[in-house]
């Protein structure tokens, strides 16, 4: 088997963080990608909500929009979207939520907003979406994001969704009910909160890629744990089953659409 | 009653310039036909309310039928950036946008005050981010037994809100079957309500805790199969997954996008035609 | 995975003396099997909450299980008085009864604020009602927007809530079809939530837009057939409503109830033997 | 045809005033009957909806509770009782709410909660149920009630729900957004609001009834409209089409209920 991307890396070591069980609460991308590996492999029972309302869904191809057919034709049910944040998230029935982002910085706060200027931005991001609520009431959320010193950056240009603010349990003074940001997964490896501070800390790299190379991608001076793990690299059976998931999926998106009029 | 409607008629009577509207549908059963009949009667100033504006809105706000819009997440669902939307507002082409920006939990809660007639929902939401900060309409209240403070937003009750389903029958009561969204809130908090459906029946399929909009709560049905398409019908049609994909190209360049609404909505009459110019037609 | 248990275990675990305790559903599935349980087990001082008391608590009430009841209608529906409620409150027999009186709005509201764990609901309700001034549970707030007052009602978040569904499958997932009244949300807001069901299958029916409450907010599953009458089951058995005119004449009397009581639901021994002694069980 | 009974005239009174395709919120008792009867007379496309959640149901036996099966089994469609109090009521889609009571005043308002002190009574009622918001939010209230110095009183123990409060425009100042109680139909006729002083004024009897009875059964010293009309009596097809829903009623309610075990 050839050797695994940078994406495959973070999509595996991801799927690996989620209990069998657990309740999941999934973006589109790579979380809804780590999210279906885990169920296709160690985490058969894991429970899939994508904030279209459709809850407990088990597609056989990764959905490209958070609302696509697939995901309600394979629910367990499906409820209006208002009830999937107020009954479901709000209500803190959400294990682990999973977020991406332009913009994180050292404490895990988010920006999908704007950059530049809110009101004339140089580059204008999709926005919120659902992660402001997500931040804040799953148990624990899990952040994906490739690095470069543009999107790990000192000072967010606007933030989005909360993660420890500046740190030093200013989260748990907060109004907010989850824990926050336990893991951030970029392409060089895992950050984690420090204990104390609640600043993300390097603690683990992928094979091959080395402290210098995560700081150099970090647009902060990295803080580095005092043990620095290297993420088990993906194995057969976790390679094959990504691999023929994302090939369902390629091919079902390109099946031309007829509309029987 | 609701009357029977042709797309055009229900544009002109229930669409004007300035108006509040809202075409809802969640990824799934968005109104993309009676959206292209509003750019092509050319309307102005709207006050758009999605809250995924969606390719939808993209179009018409490139082709400068709005004003504000009122939003939650502004993307390409899996693909990447509103091209149109950005433009907007990075450069005010065709015109300026304002903007009143939520996130789902918020617009989702506005929509129900709506649809109850209650003047605002509340969440535990915004909660440390800097959105308050930039729109006003995201205020705050007070329990009066605890004395916590929660988020609060304004009802939205949009002028008009247009929707896409399955199914109506004669009556003009209107069955959705899959993915909801917030379409049944934002239906029931407009002044009037416009659906598009696939297929006009002689009697729904038995409901009972179905999702089901009465036609004395319905404006008018608009026959209008493949309506929604891209988007897509669950049980008619699945979503063009690769047209999301290949309007990244067609939206990211001024001109390739007027070219392309020019050939494929203001040149076609309607929504067999449009259909018929992307050749998605079944044979 | 909910654990399946009997009736009595789920009893014995959830329902604690002194707890509250919502038995709900709207006139359909009531769950009286488990009211009956409750009440074979003799718990005191619970805290009982339901929009309509019904038979069940009336049966409850009389029997001194409860020190207090939140509702918003205490009648026989069609029939007239709940006798045994009445007699608590205006004699204190066997007990004393304390009442948070709502009315169904109010009360639909605070069970909504419980399912999404907000402090409160609002509702544009109590206009003019001398309701407020006996109940400190009924507040103001005002709309940030607007400036409107509107009523205010304090979230309900019962420690257990006891629904009865026509069927879970094995993992636990339950499924309602009818009438649901205020249960999906009663469920929702509870710390624990029993359900009590018609039939435990493989493999629940296809839901998409239906009623379901996913296992993994559900903490015990009790196979418990007939476990609603003379309340009803959509789809399995119809309401009696033969018993609930002929509980008039029985509840009326402290003796005649007591005898009721001591014969058909002290005396038997779970849900199968309380049928079996009205002879309601089908040949 | 035997002569119709003070039930069946209140019944039928109340049923010709609901036009076809009105929107009413059916109580439960003679409310139920009336719509009913309605339905299957003069207006076939009146929409009934149950607090249950039922809405659209046409059935075909009325139900003894306000969500008998009936109900739900001939409803367009059922939605969450929460649903149809905010959706539907509050949100001024009901044309026509029902109301029964234990006492009403002079000007409408309803007592349904308790005869005494309210911490003592010594009678206590079921209570407010659905009445004060549908008192507050439909179009326009009819109220159901016989009478007697009991229960038309000059001062309600307790007042549920809002009629036109002390009169003179008095509803109008206050926050209810439908314009109250339009007719009271009782056991000797039907009273209507004073078109300025709101105050309830005797403007039909039913043949027979002179307005001295009238004025008998009623705790206050009733105000007579300057003309009182005759309710024309029920004819023969109102009359048996009446009497044959409640025959199917008695019939279908005294069915035993056997539980397949």
């Amino acid at each position: 088997m050839s050797e695994a991307t940078r994406d495959e890396l973070m999509t595996v070591a991801a799927a690996r963080m989620l209990a069998n069980g657990c309740v999941c609460f999934v973006g589109i991308g790579l979380p809804s990608a780590a999210c279906n590996l885990a169920r296709l492999t160690h985490a058969p029972d894991i429970v899939l909500i994508y904030e279209s309302g459709t809850i407990g869904t088990r597609p056989d191809v990764l959905p490209l929009s958070i609302g696509d057919g697939e995901l309600a034709e394979t629910a367990s049910f499906v409820v209006p979207l208002p009830e999937v944040f107020s009954h479901y998230l709000q209500a803190g029935r959400v294990d682990v939520g999973f977020l991406g982002a332009a913009q994180i910085d050292r404490f895990g706060n988010l920006n999908s907003t704007v950059i530049g200027p809110y009101h004339l931005p140089h580059t204008r991001l999709p926005g919120a979406g659902g992660a402001p609520e997500i931040a804040a009431h799953a148990k624990q959320t899990f952040v994906m994001l490739k690095a470069s010193p543009r999107s790990f950056v000192a000072k967010l240009d606007f933030r989005t969704s909360a993660g420890f603010l500046a740190g030093d349990g200013a989260r748990g003074r907060s109004q907010a009910r989850g824990r926050g940001p336990q893991a951030v997964i970029s392409d060089f490896g895992i950050l984690t909160p420090h204990p104390e501070t609640e600043e993300l800390q390097l603690t683990a790299l992928f094979a091959g890629v080395t402290a210098e190379q995560a700081q150099a991608a970090v647009g902060w001076p990295l803080l580095l744990a005092e043990q620095i793990d290297i993420v088990p690299a993906p194995d057969d059976a976790e390679l094959s089953a990504l691999r023929a998931l994302n090939a369902r999926t390629q091919l079902a998106h390109r099946q031309p659409v007829r509309i029987p009029l | 009653m609701s009357p029977a409607l042709s797309l055009s008629e229900a544009i002109e009577r229930f669409v004007v310039d300035g108006a509040s509207v809202a075409l809802e549908g969640f990824t799934h059963l968005i109104p993309f036909a009676a959206g292209h009949e509003i750019i092509r009667q050319r309307r102005r100033n709207l006050h758009l309310i999605r809250m995924t504006p969606d390719l939808i809105y993209d179009q018409m706000i490139g082709m400068g039928c709005a004003r504000r819009l009122t939003f939650s997440w502004g993307g390409n669902p899996g693909v990447g950036s509103l091209h149109r939307l950005r433009d907007a507002v990075e450069h005010g082409w065709p015109t300026s946008l304002e903007l009143d920006e939520h996130s789902h939990a918020g617009m989702a809660a506005a929509y129900c005050a709506g649809a109850a007639r209650l003047p605002f929902g509340m969440l535990r939401g915004y909660i440390d981010t800097d959105l308050p900060a930039h729109n006003p309409r995201i205020g705050r209240v007070e329990c009066p037994f605890t004395g916590e403070q929660l988020a609060a937003v304004p009802a939205i009750n949009p002028d008009v809100t247009i929707l896409h389903a399955q199914r109506a029958d004669r009556a003009g009561n209107v069955a959705i079957h899959g993915i909801v969204g917030a379409a049944r809130e934002a239906g029931l908090a407009a002044k009037n309500l416009v659906v598009t459906v696939e297929e006009i029946v002689d009697e729904l399929p038995p409901a009972m805790n179905g999702v089901v909009l009465p036609y004395w709560v319905v404006s008018a049905v608009v026959h209008c199969p493949g309506g929604a398409y891209p988007s897509y019908a669950h049980g008619c049609y699945a979503r063009d997954n690769d047209f999301y994909q290949r309007w990244d190209a067609i939206a990211r360049d001024r001109g390739a996008f007027n070219e392309w609404m020019q050939r494929h909505v203001l040149e076609t009459e309607d929504q067999r035609a449009f259909l018929a110019s992307l050749e998605t037609v079944a044979a």
